[in-house]
């Protein structure tokens, strides 16, 4: 199974005839650059937001790199995604261009949903990338019928749904589950168990914490992950996959990782204290793979260097672009309430 | 070296109070390193630095509240800082200056603007100006009749003795109900809704008795009903004026002949060769020789005003102007004495037709300097006319009719017309106003000078 | 074979009278039929036939895969119909009542009907929800409310109420062929309604309403289960010097304001009957549409005959005491044309 | 010009120059000067509107002939 974008560029290289051990240095090095990629978009988002360049809600998702860059390594281009506002992460790991995210966040027309969603309502029907949803645990229906028309048509697809621990707590989530294990449908459900709901620790939100274990009580397949090794992530993620995907009905991967920044720009991120903060840096999971690859030489510094030279371009390029880019036309306002003639697949 | 700015902490923040500043002038700081604590309308909120440097200068002191983007400290440059770890080395974009919030997309077009409903045009506004405030007070009921109607007293025309405003003044002032279809009707068949009865519940006014009012049966020359209302309104407003001016003026009158051969003649030599749309009358020939005369004789041609005479500013003549239903208005034409006989024509025509149709200015309606009256067009030999105050004089012609009349000492016939003029005593007296009838006289006996 | 099968067949080619609930059952059987992305997914529509036995004998026709029975899980599995829609399918969605569409608000409004405009034109979502709606059945304050205004309030979604034997048939397909999401709401005391279907009866069109009774002297405006109600009323008033003209709405959202404002034009009166409660209901904004558009040709105010402004009470007297009836219908037509409204 | 189009050009001419004259139900003999209150302006305008749509050169010693609609119709037939 390829991992889309970075992965495939190396793999041509001539490591990938070498065989297993260079393919797996380069799936490693992938899985580092796009971790850092996304740790440096949303610092540049902070700064953008800061300077009232980016408005509205923005949340962000330093910290929990590791389960996007590892799930989404584990799909093909053909699954879906389905997700929800914390979705920079997601929508850069699934291969949504930096530009497309970062002028949708300018409300700019060349963003991936025309500037009208914004950071919590990104779109791309390329990736198959059906958006955040902005209401808890309003995702994942969407997810369950996106894989039951799979299901009805035989195609061998799978739904990736990612949500928080406060969705499980949601009705919808226990209908889904329910809904979904009963007519056995092609779904992975990734919850991204950060520890938090926005200011609701999880022992204060939730009378069962172990989630993996409550998962389990709708008859899914349901195991929890270390969300801050992205090894033991995408290990997890692509053999989910595989099983999901040759009809071993849904799956559910509990990824236990951890947010350093506050919910949102707008919280104080008074409930909980700075020293759990640093605890859990101590496990960042772009240090421990940069750690290990530099022990085993895999690594070195000008590698580094070069990976957040290519990186910072990237983003500079975007940030220039989006700011560049024309609003959309005030006359489109009422386009696309309904549909243009043009009947969709 | 990019100052350090008031950072946007929420969606709808605009301004923020600096609560502590966490570092010195002198201080090094590094990207990310928390510099200052901002109070929001949630809590005190700990603010980063996004870049390395030194604390220069503190620009805002604890306790101020600045707009978002307001610089808060100077930062210079780490001059002599040993060369930065390759990670943190990044070439920083050059910062742009604190930029205004990023210009805010259009907000989404405002809604469609609601249709309004056009205003609907009263047919009852446009009552003649009100009278002057009668000095008796209205009655308690007249009273909170208008206060329960809203109907403001000043502008109700009393009818009861001595100009009391009576109940039935405030039924006649109240707006009748009706049904928007049936304002609509009486508009378009020119009813008055004051005179239709509402069938509807209180009183409504409904389309059907609207149409039941139009077809009352009316004599195709009696006037409309709504033109009674005007006519009797203009009708008042006529007499109020001429009552004043006798009042006020002591009028003295003279009269004289005037032989309008010449005038005829040269009138039907010219008229022969134009169509019909550029021939003259002779009233404009009156008209213009009386405005000559005007501007010879000025102390006839102005206003008297609190006990003395001002001269106007130009020859400016007030046309007395019947109207075919009745009445009479009477447009200015401005600097008379200025125009050519075609141009006075015109004008002439143009203010006539306008004033028929109701469609004068205002401005069109004052400002006459003396006034002439032209009913010999209706067949009367000789008129004596009432001087619209506060001018001084006003000119009269009859009918331009055949007399004998004797021409150096031969009798013949000829087409003759007599002048008279009304004239205010306290401006001038008779001597003045016998000049003005002789230069009028004397100008319409060379008619090409005209 | 089952014999709903072979004697529906017979009603649907217009052989012999058919019920609301048969035509709405053709038109099931003929999407079905016709389009093997159509699916049909509800509480109870398979193997028990459909609450109202709608759906009756199509799961031995074409299967448990395309007429699926669901779990009490209205979000779920009316999120699954719209994220299948997504996904290029035709399902038709049926929750069971519009009383327990509240718990399927969330998805019907935030994802339905904003995902085409949110996502910039990207993703559509070509979905039918039918459900049941209306009292009059004695089945108290919870099972018994008219909430289709609610939904016209929402753009993005297209609202139809069949009121016909000929719209029950003919609304489904056209629907199913809308690239948008389409709420088709069946009033409850309509299924039993017989009538003749014309032989061959297919798609009709979605977006005009349509003048059931043609008059001279008041508009009366209605939709729904208070169509036979307010033609009941345009014969009584016939018999008493009013000529009243009745207006299907059919399309809830969106309205057919050509149609309403030229029968106000030429009657000057209108009544718009709404069983649903008169504050922010669909007769209100029915209402400011007449005063905006057609103001000068009012000859009385607009009136409105509505449901009571209490939950339905289930005792026979009470329940018909709260809701529209022939006779304030009448009454309502004769303020408007006397003039004492 | 036949004695109908004469009737209808007059009507019409006297009908634009007085509008609420009522001139379909005006005397044929009626004296548009005395009767119908026409001053020497109106009857400019109405003589302007008579040659303007019969096409004829009317001079002002014609005038007397044009005293009244049927004198009017009279006139035009012979003239036009």
């Amino acid at each position: 199974m390829t991992r889309k974008k970075t992965a495939e560029k190396r793999n041509t290289g001539p490591a990938a005839a070498a065989g297993a051990p260079d393919a797996a240095v380069e799936e490693r090095r992938g899985l580092l650059h796009e971790m850092l990629r996304i740790r440096r978009f949303e610092e540049r988002c902070v700064e953008l937001y800061s300077a009232a360049e980016i408005r509205g809600f923005m949340h962000l998702y330093i910290g929990e790199e590791a389960v996007a860059a590892g799930t989404m390594a584990a799909l093909g281009p053909d699954d879906a995604v389905v997700t929800t506002y914390r979705e920079h992460g997601h929508a850069l790991a699934r291969g949504v261009s930096a530009e497309a995210i970062m002028a949708e966040m300018f409300g700019r027309s060349t963003g991936c949903s025309r500037g009208r969603g914004g950071s919590m309502h990104l779109f791309d029907t390329a990736t198959r990338f059906y958006g955040g949803n902005a209401i808890v645990a309003g995702g994942l229906p969407l997810a369950v019928g996106l894989a039951l028309a799979d299901r009805m048509r035989g195609a061998d697809r799978v739904t990736a749904c990612f949500f928080g621990d406060g969705a499980v707590a949601e009705g919808e989530f226990h209908e889904c589950m329910n809904l979904a294990a009963l007519w056995h449908l092609p779904v992975l459900f990734v919850c991204e168990n950060n520890r938090y709901a926005m200011g609701t620790a999880l022992a204060r939100e939730h009378a069962e914490t172990d989630l993996a274990l409550r998962a389990s009580s709708y008859g899914t397949v349901s195991w929890a992950v270390d969300g801050m090794d992205v090894l033991a992530v995408s290990t997890a993620a692509r053999r989910a996959a595989e099983a999901v995907r040759w009809g071993g009905g849904p799956h559910f991967l509990e990824m236990r990782t951890y947010r350093y920044r506050a919910h949102s720009m707008y919280d104080p991120d008074l409930y909980r204290d700075k020293s759990e903060i640093e605890e859990w840096r101590r496990h960042d999971p772009i240090d421990a793979l940069t750690t290990r690859m530099r022990d085993t030489g895999e690594l070195g510094d000008d590698d580094v260097a070069a990976m957040e030279k290519e990186i910072a371009a990237e983003i500079d390029a975007a940030v220039e672009a989006a700011k560049a880019a024309p609003l959309e036309p005030v006359e489109d306002l009422a386009r696309f309430v309904y549909s243009e003639e043009a009947v969709r697949p | 070296m990019p100052d350090f700015t008031m950072p946007s902490l929420g969606a709808d923040m605009e301004r923020g109070t600096l609560t502590r500043w966490l570092v010195e002038p002198g201080d090094r700081v590094h990207k990310g390193d928390i510099v200052a604590v901002v109070e929001t309308d949630k809590a005190d909120i700990e603010v980063e630095c996004f870049d390395d440097g030194v604390i220069d200068t503190l620009l805002v002191q604890p306790g101020a509240n600045v707009p978002v983007g307001t610089p808060l400290a100077r930062l210079t440059s780490p001059a002599a800082a040993p060369s930065a770890p390759p990670s943190t080395a990044k070439p920083k974009p050059p910062a742009a200056k604190p930029k205004p919030p990023a210009a805010k997309p259009k907000p989404p077009a405002a809604e469609p603007k609601r249709p309004v409903p056009a205003g609907h045009p009263e047919p009852e506004r446009g009552k003649p100006a009100p009278a002057p405030r009668r000095p008796e007070p209205a009655t308690p009921l007249v009273q909170r009749l208008a206060e329960e109607r809203g109907i403001d007293l000043t502008s109700v025309n009393g009818t009861g003795h001595g100009g009391r405003i009576v109940r039935a003044d405030i039924e006649r002032a109240t707006r009748p109900k009706a049904s928007p279809l049936a304002r609509r009707l009486a508009t378009e068949l020119g009813v008055d809704l004051h005179h239709v009865y509402g069938s509807g519940a209180r009183g409504v006014i409904r389309a059907d008795d609207v149409r039941a009012a139009a077809r009352a049966p009316r004599r195709p020359a009696e006037p409309r009903p709504a033109a009674d209302e005007k006519q009797a309104a203009m009708r008042r407003a006529i007499g109020r004026l001429m009552a004043r001016s006798k009042r006020e003026i002591p009028h003295y009158y003279l009269g004289t002949t005037i032989d309008m051969g010449e005038a005829t003649g040269w009138l039907r030599r010219r008229n022969r060769e134009l169509p019909v749309a550029r021939r003259l009358l002779p009233a404009a020939m009156l008209l213009k020789a009386s405005a000559l005369a005007a501007r010879e004789v000025p102390e006839l041609n102005g206003h008297w005003l609190d006990e003395k005479f001002v001269p106007g500013d130009g020859v400016h003549l007030g046309i007395v102007t019947a109207l075919r239903g009745g009445g009479l208005v009477t447009p200015t034409l401005r600097r008379a004495d200025e125009l050519s006989l075609d141009d006075l024509m015109s004008a002439l025509k143009d203010l006539l037709v306008r004033a028929r149709s109701g469609r004068l200015r205002g401005s069109e309606l004052d400002g006459a300097t003396i006034t002439v009256t032209n009913l010999g067009d209706q067949g009367v030999e000789s008129v004596t006319g009432v001087i619209f105050p506060p001018q001084v004089a006003l000119l009269g012609f009859g009918r331009i009719v055949q007399r004998p009349w004797a021409v150096n000492g031969l009798l013949g016939v000829r087409p003759v017309v007599t002048a008279t003029l009304a004239a205010d005593h306290r401006a001038t007296d008779g001597y003045t106003g016998a000049r003005i009838l002789e230069a009028v006289d004397r100008l319409l006996q060379h008619p090409e000078e005209l | 074979m089952t014999t709903t099968k072979t004697r529906d067949a017979d009603k649907a080619a217009g052989n012999e009278p058919i019920t609301y609930r048969e035509a709405m059952r053709a038109a099931l059987r003929d999407a079905l039929t016709r389009d093997d992305r159509v699916f049909l997914m509800g509480e109870d529509v398979g193997r028990y036939g459909g609450c109202f036995a709608v759906s009756l004998g199509l799961l031995e026709e074409f299967g448990p895969e395309r007429i699926r029975d669901t779990p009490l899980s209205e979000s779920a599995f009316v999120g699954a119909g719209i994220g299948a829609a997504l996904a290029g399918m035709r399902p038709i969605v049926e929750i069971m009542t519009v009383n327990f569409s509240l718990l399927a608000l969330d998805q019907i409004l935030n994802n339905a009907a904003t995902l085409s405009h949110m996502s910039g034109g990207q993703v559509g979502v070509p979905l039918v929800i039918r459900m049941t709606t209306g009292a009059g059945r004695q089945l108290a304050a919870q099972h018994s409310h008219s909430l289709e205004g609610w939904y016209a309030h929402i753009p993005g979604l297209r609202i139809l109420a069949p009121a016909t034997l000929e719209d029950a048939r003919g609304m489904l397909w056209t629907a199913l062929e809308n690239p948008d999401p389409v709420l088709i709401a069946e009033h409850g005391s309509l299924y039993g309604m017989a009538g003749e279907l014309p032989p061959g009866a297919g798609a009709v069109d979605i977006d005009r309403a349509a003048v059931r009774r043609t008059g001279s002297d008041v508009s009366l405006i209605t939709y729904g289960g208070t169509l036979p109600k307010t033609l009941d009323a345009a014969e009584r008033l016939a018999s008493e010097g009013v000529q009243a003209e009745v207006i299907d709405l059919r399309s809830l959202r969106p309205l057919d304001d050509a149609t309403i404002m030229s029968s106000v034009r030429r009657t000057h009166r209108a009544v718009i009957v709404d069983e649903a409660w008169r504050s922010g209901s669909l007769s209100a904004e029915i209402s400011a549409r007449i005063t905006e558009q057609a103001f000068y040709d009012l000859d009385a105010p607009v009136g409105r005959v509505c449901g009571a402004e209490v939950p339905i009470p289930y005792a026979r007297h009470l329940e018909e005491a709260a809701l529209p009836q022939p006779d304030d219908i009448v009454a309502a037509a004769h303020r408007a044309v006397s003039g004492d409204a | 010009m036949t004695p109908r189009q004469a009737r209808e050009l007059a009507v019409r001419s006297l009908e634009k120059v007085a509008p609420d004259i009522d001139a379909g139900t005006v005397g044929g003999d009626a004296s548009l000067r005395e009767d119908l209150g026409l001053d020497s302006l109106d009857f400019l305008g109405f003589v302007e509107e008579l040659s303007e749509g019969s096409g004829l050169r009317i001079d002002e010693d014609d005038y007397p002939e044009l005293a009244t609609l049927d004198a009017c119709v009279t006139y035009l037939t012979h003239r036009a």
